[in-house]
């Protein structure tokens, strides 16, 4: 890997300022108190700092090592958001006459871009996978659009993997700076940066004073290969490889077996991993009305959910738990390799770890690809 | 048109409304906008997302002809919220439109065949502006044939313009009903059941059908059984839809949705989806 | 002999009388077990039965006592007993299908305390040696004490080696050997608040709510979740919008639902992905229903529930007279 | 309502004890009253004439029984100051034992309304029958007052 610059840690924070007074930085923040961890705005976080009683430091911490809880999808696909407000509108002359006003969701004519500071290369390849939902096929989704247009990801590789960690197994790396603008590795008390995309050049280039001027690039980069090993060497298999150019067709001939049925059985069918997850993308939309004005938004929703595609006739195409999980595994493993043409689960693990009953998504693709083995030995 | 808003609905006004059945209404509408108005075409076979604000959006079938240019019409069954507060608008009233969505039936691949739609209560809707623009070209296609089923004879949907179908010479009508009844002088017997008696040749024809899932089962196992061809069975489905354009993720069958892939499918293409349509 | 080698042993014996076994077996995940589903005898050997046997196997008790015919046996921790007893005093399930094989207990580990205590940072593994646990995380290595880290409901057990009601009681040697604790110490904490202290802290608390239903499903009593009425477009009850308001509104429904109902188990705090304190809500409702009603959940498969029968004097309700 | 109007009401209603009746709150108080004697109270509080506070809005239900303690949460959550339920006597309940149920549930609630930050003086729930117009007109005006007190706090 080629290192292009190097920030101290102490840089970081003097650059992250500086970027902040322009744009909306969003950063990996953990409360220590309650251990969660989440992106959340920088101006958000530093008004939590203040408003925190205890000293700041004991309480927040900038966190880049951790995976956050919920994945950063939410900042470009909010939980809910609105698509536009309704309003009826009566003449006092003529009550007869209601006439009907809608407005479109106003753009948010933000200065600046949205800057997502530490992200993990998983994440960031979610939201690439997010990207081919919303931005592909003759419709698109402007609200998501909208507000990926205007920003930047900056990734930072990860050290040390998690034992639910899987990434490498669905094709990613710790290291894959594909997606990403700007890609770093965390080397002795710093950042080397490995990657600039054009859009994020004046990123650096506006604000040369943070980065290292004289740096030993070959030294670094020696130092990078090391922890690229290392890394490597952590990362948790609970099997070889995934053959993932066949893996499409070995979950098309699961479908109509008993597998799934047994996969499910532990399932108790919520939607914890869906709404964690990266690449999960489904949503709900509702009309609220109070008076004569309303709303129409969007809110995620989850295919775990028996009302998901539950029709008004009483229909419903997939009414069993086992039917719904086989479609999801399906979504991540199959449809969406044949509709966008990439596994729409990136290896975060974090459907693993907030599971409440132990469901592992690794587990199920293996059990598959074993069931299949079986069957053909 | 590129920064359009998919999800914002235009403004449509109802202007006349029919009972069909003492379930089901159908909406005439026109669209508020006259610029939008005259650049709106669709193609049969094609749905629309109608909205009452403050109640949702549902998926319909436009079932008006396509070469109709004064209104477009939706049928509808009262079920749910959306659809309850659809049957209690009045004519003159507004009502949001997303149109056209999803694909249509390849009429011109059926050119020069004999064509027999197969249609069960509400399912008639889909088939609706087939007829027609199959009728108002009727020289591009062969005997066309229609099988419909209800389960009363006060269940009919389109009651006159399958009277003017049975008068005119262009299609043959065949009606059904589920159970006999007093005054009802045409077939009685379940659709499938009618369908197997009447052994339509599949000879250059091609099959069309659309009803409730039950139906749409049975419907296609007796072509198969009669000798149609995957490739010349044609059906719309249905699935609970949200967005309508691909993007929520609910109404998929295996890898294809039904809101942009659909609704029309063959039973070829259906049979190459590994999830089961059924 | 090892309690978990017992239970095998009295699994292995009964086996042949069962259509299907609900136990633990192991997770390749540090800290955690599998809810294990077992139909042939062959299969028993992968069971365990640990100190981090947390969850609560009732969960899955009612669905399968729908669709299984015969007699299910399930292995219940003695606290786990108490859901089963709440079903089938409301007649939801009947007991007996259900063969309760009921290990004695002494105690199990709360994860998410062990998580928290090394500040949420990740745990690579996890050696539990008598009371000593020894945790690695990515950064570090953490020699712990088990007595800390046992899961809530264990420091106020009064039915670990002496369940109310089993089909079979296996004795554990070890014997749950923790500090007690005063069971409404949390609850009285929050109420030593001012009334808008309480409701920031819910509103902080909520503010982390995604509405995934992970309570709801978990939970053993709440038998209702594909027909939750937080789904229905009819009556629209609740916005699907999610948000602090709606988060607690959906909770308050649960609680209001679960009046009564809850044994208490924990498993709604647990399953929360957000970590939210739930149970503290549900340990709330049980000491009103305790002091007004002189009822405790899970107990008497007999007695009817609070709220599903009443009495002409209250002797514990002091009506207000606002006239 | 046009002003003459309003003043004409005002001067119709004299008696009870009103101490507040020149300073008018904004206050919103939902009250969920039974059907057979609760609402019956109400309304014969307004036929003779009985002056009472116009912060409260009155939902009829056919019995206390059948008031969900969720519609007093969903009441509060949409912006309620507080929270009236009415309903027969006990023993006289037109079905016979709904209000048995429901003291249960109202008592449940009124005690955990504090544990989730909502002050308890918010909610009450009272008996009033169809022939008790003056107590319904003591209750709500107190209830009234009750809630500008908290509310005032």
């Amino acid at each position: 890997m080629r290192v292009i610059e190097y920030i101290s840690k102490e840089n970081t924070k003097n650059w992250l300022e500086k970027l902040d007074a322009k744009n909306d930085v969003f950063l990996p923040v953990q409360d220590l108190q309650e251990a969660r961890i989440g992106f959340l705005d920088y101006k958000e976080f530093k008004k939590l700092v203040q408003q925190s009683k205890e000293s700041p430091e004991k309480r927040y911490v900038i966190n880049h090592r951790e995976k956050t809880a919920l994945s950063p999808k939410y900042i470009f696909f909010p939980e809910t958001e609105k698509l536009f407000d309704f309003e009826y509108l009566k003449d006092i002359e003529n009550p007869e006459k209601v006439e009907l006003r809608l407005g479109a969701a106003e753009k948010t004519e933000s200065s600046g871009r949205i800057i997502l500071f530490g992200l993990k290369p998983c994440d960031a390849e979610g939201i690439s996978r997010l990207d081919r939902v919303f931005g592909e096929g003759d419709k698109k989704d402007n609200y998501y659009m909208e507000k990926r247009k205007n920003s930047l990801l900056i990734s930072i590789g990860c050290n040390t993997p998690f034992p639910d960690c899987f990434c490498t197994l669905v094709g990613g790396s710790p290291f894959n700076f594909e997606n990403a603008d700007i890609g770093m590795v965390e080397v002795n008390d710093g950042y080397a940066i490995v990657k600039i995309s054009d859009d994020a050049k004046d990123l650096i280039s506006e604000n040369r004073e943070y980065f290292d001027k004289d740096i030993d690039k070959t030294a670094i980069e020696e130092e990078i290969e090391k922890i690229i090993k290392s890394s490597a060497e952590k990362i948790g298999h609970t099997w070889e490889d995934l053959p993932r150019e066949e893996i499409s067709k070995i979950m098309d001939e699961s479908i109509g077996s008993g597998i799934w049925d047994q996969i499910t059985k532990k399932c108790i069918s919520c939607g914890a991993c869906t709404y964690v997850c990266p690449t999960c993308y489904c949503f709900n939309i509702r009309d609220e009305q109070k008076g004569l004005q309303g709303q129409r938004y969007r809110s995620w929703d989850y295919c775990m959910n028996s009302y998901y595609t539950l029709e008004a006739s009483g229909h419903n195409p997939r009414p069993d738990k086992s039917l719904r999980y086989r479609n999801k595994v399906n979504c991540k493993y199959n449809y969406n390799i044949k509709r966008h043409g990439h596994i729409y689960c990136v290896g975060c693990g974090r459907c693993i770890e907030v599971c409440p009953v132990s469901m592992d998504i690794r587990e199920a693709v293996k059990t598959v690809i074993d069931n299949r083995q079986q069957a053909s030995d | 048109m590129k920064d359009e808003n998919s999800y914002l609905p235009e403004i449509a006004t109802v202007k006349k409304i029919i009972k069909e059945t003492p379930a089901i209404v159908s909406l005439q509408l026109v669209i508020d906008d006259e610029e939008k108005r005259n650049d709106f075409s669709f193609e049969p076979g094609q749905v629309g997302q109608l909205s009452v604000f403050g109640f949702g959006e549902s998926t319909f079938v436009i079932n008006s002809s396509p070469s109709n240019k004064d209104h477009l019409q939706f049928s509808i069954m009262k079920a749910g919220v959306n659809t309850t507060a659809l049957h209690n608008l009045t004519e003159g009233e507004k009502v949001g439109l997303r149109a056209p969505l999803g694909n249509w039936f390849p009429y011109q691949k059926m050119e020069g065949k004999n064509i027999i739609f197969i249609g069960g209560g509400i399912g008639l809707a889909p088939l609706r502006p087939l007829i027609m623009y199959m009728l108002e070209n009727k020289d591009k296609y062969k005997d066309l044939t229609l099988l419909a089923a209800a389960k009363t004879p006060d269940d009919f949907c389109f009651a006159t313009d399958i009277e003017t179908w049975e008068k005119s010479k262009d299609m043959k009508v065949i009606m059904t009903i589920d159970t006999a009844c007093d005054m009802w002088g045409k077939e009685v017997g379940l659709c499938p059941n009618v369908l197997e008696s009447m052994k339509p040749s599949p000879e250059n024809t091609i099959a069309i059908t659309c009803g409730p899932p039950i139906m749409i089962k049975y419907t296609l196992e007796v072509l198969l059984k009669l000798g149609f061809a995957e490739d010349m069975i044609y059906t719309t489905l249905e699935r609970r839809m949200k967005c309508g354009i691909g993007k929520c993720g609910r109404c998929n069958i295996g890898d294809k949705f039904v809101c942009v892939d659909g609704p029309v499918f063959s039973l070829k293409e259906l049979n190459q989806i590994p999830e089961p349509f059924m | 002999m090892t309690i978990e080698n017992k239970l095998k042993e009295k699994i292995d014996e009964i086996m042949g009388d069962l259509e299907l076994l609900v136990g633990y077996s192991p997770s390749a995940l540090p800290l955690k077990v599998n809810p294990a589903f077992i139909e042939k005898k062959e299969e028993t050997g992968s069971l365990v039965f640990n100190k981090m046997c947390i969850n609560n196997l009732a969960s899955y008790i009612y669905d399968l006592s729908k669709s299984v015919k015969g007699t299910i046996g399930i292995v219940l921790k003695p606290c786990d007993t108490r859901s089963i007893i709440q079903l089938a005093s409301e007649e939801l399930i009947d007991l007996k299908k259900i063969k309760m094989i009921v290990p004695g207990c002494s105690g199990v580990l709360d994860y998410k305390k062990i998580q928290k205590h090394v500040g949420g940072e990740k745990i690579i593994s996890c050696k539990l040696d008598g009371e000593s646990l020894a945790i690695e995380t990515i950064s570090q290595k953490h020699e712990l004490k088990a007595g800390d880290f046992y899961a809530d409901k264990c420091y106020w057990c009064q039915v670990h080696d002496n369940p109310a009601h089993f089909d079979e009681f296996i004795e554990n040697d070890q014997k749950l050997d923790i500090e007690p604790r005063e069971k409404y110490a949390d609850i009285d904490a929050i109420e030593g608040k001012s009334i808008d202290e309480i409701m920031q802290y819910w509103d902080e608390q909520f503010s982390n709510c995604i509405r995934c239903y992970a309570c709801r499903n978990i939970c053993p009593l709440e038998i209702c979740r594909d027909r939750c009425i937080t789904n229905l477009d009819e009556p629209y009850w609740q916005s699907q919008r999610i948000n602090t308001e709606e988060g607690k509104f959906f909770q308050l429904i649960r609680v209001l639902h679960l009046a009564g109902r809850c044994t208490e188990c924990g498993e709604c705090e647990r399953a929360c992905p957000r970590d939210i304190p739930l149970s503290k809500l549900m340990k709330k409702s049980a000491q009103i229903t305790e002091k007004l009603f002189e009822y405790k959940t899970g107990e008497e498969p007999d007695k009817k529930p609070p709220f599903l029968t009443f009495k002409d004097v209250e002797k514990n309700i002091k009506e207000e007279n606002l006239s | 309502m046009s002003e003459t109007v309003k003043n004409k009401i005002e001067e119709g209603s004299g008696t009870g004890p009103d101490s507040n009746t020149d300073k008018k709150s904004d206050v919103k108080i939902v009250a969920f009253l039974c059907n057979w004697c609760s609402y019956a109270g109400a309304d014969a509080a307004g036929t003779s004439r009985l002056r009472q506070p116009e912060n409260i809005r009155i939902i009829r239900l056919p019995c206390s029984g059948r008031v969900n303690p969720l519609f007093i949460i969903k009441a509060f959550n949409q912006g309620a100051d507080g929270v009236l339920v009415s309903g027969c006597h006990p023993n006289d309940c037109h079905y016979s034992e709904g209000n048995f149920y429901a003291r249960r549930r109202l008592e449940f609630l009124k005690e955990y309304l504090p544990f989730i930050g909502i002050d308890k003086r918010r909610f009450a729930y009272q008996w009033v029958s169809a022939s008790e117009a003056q107590k319904w007109q003591n209750v709500v005006i107190n209830f009234v007052k009750r809630i500008e007190d908290v509310q005032a706090k």
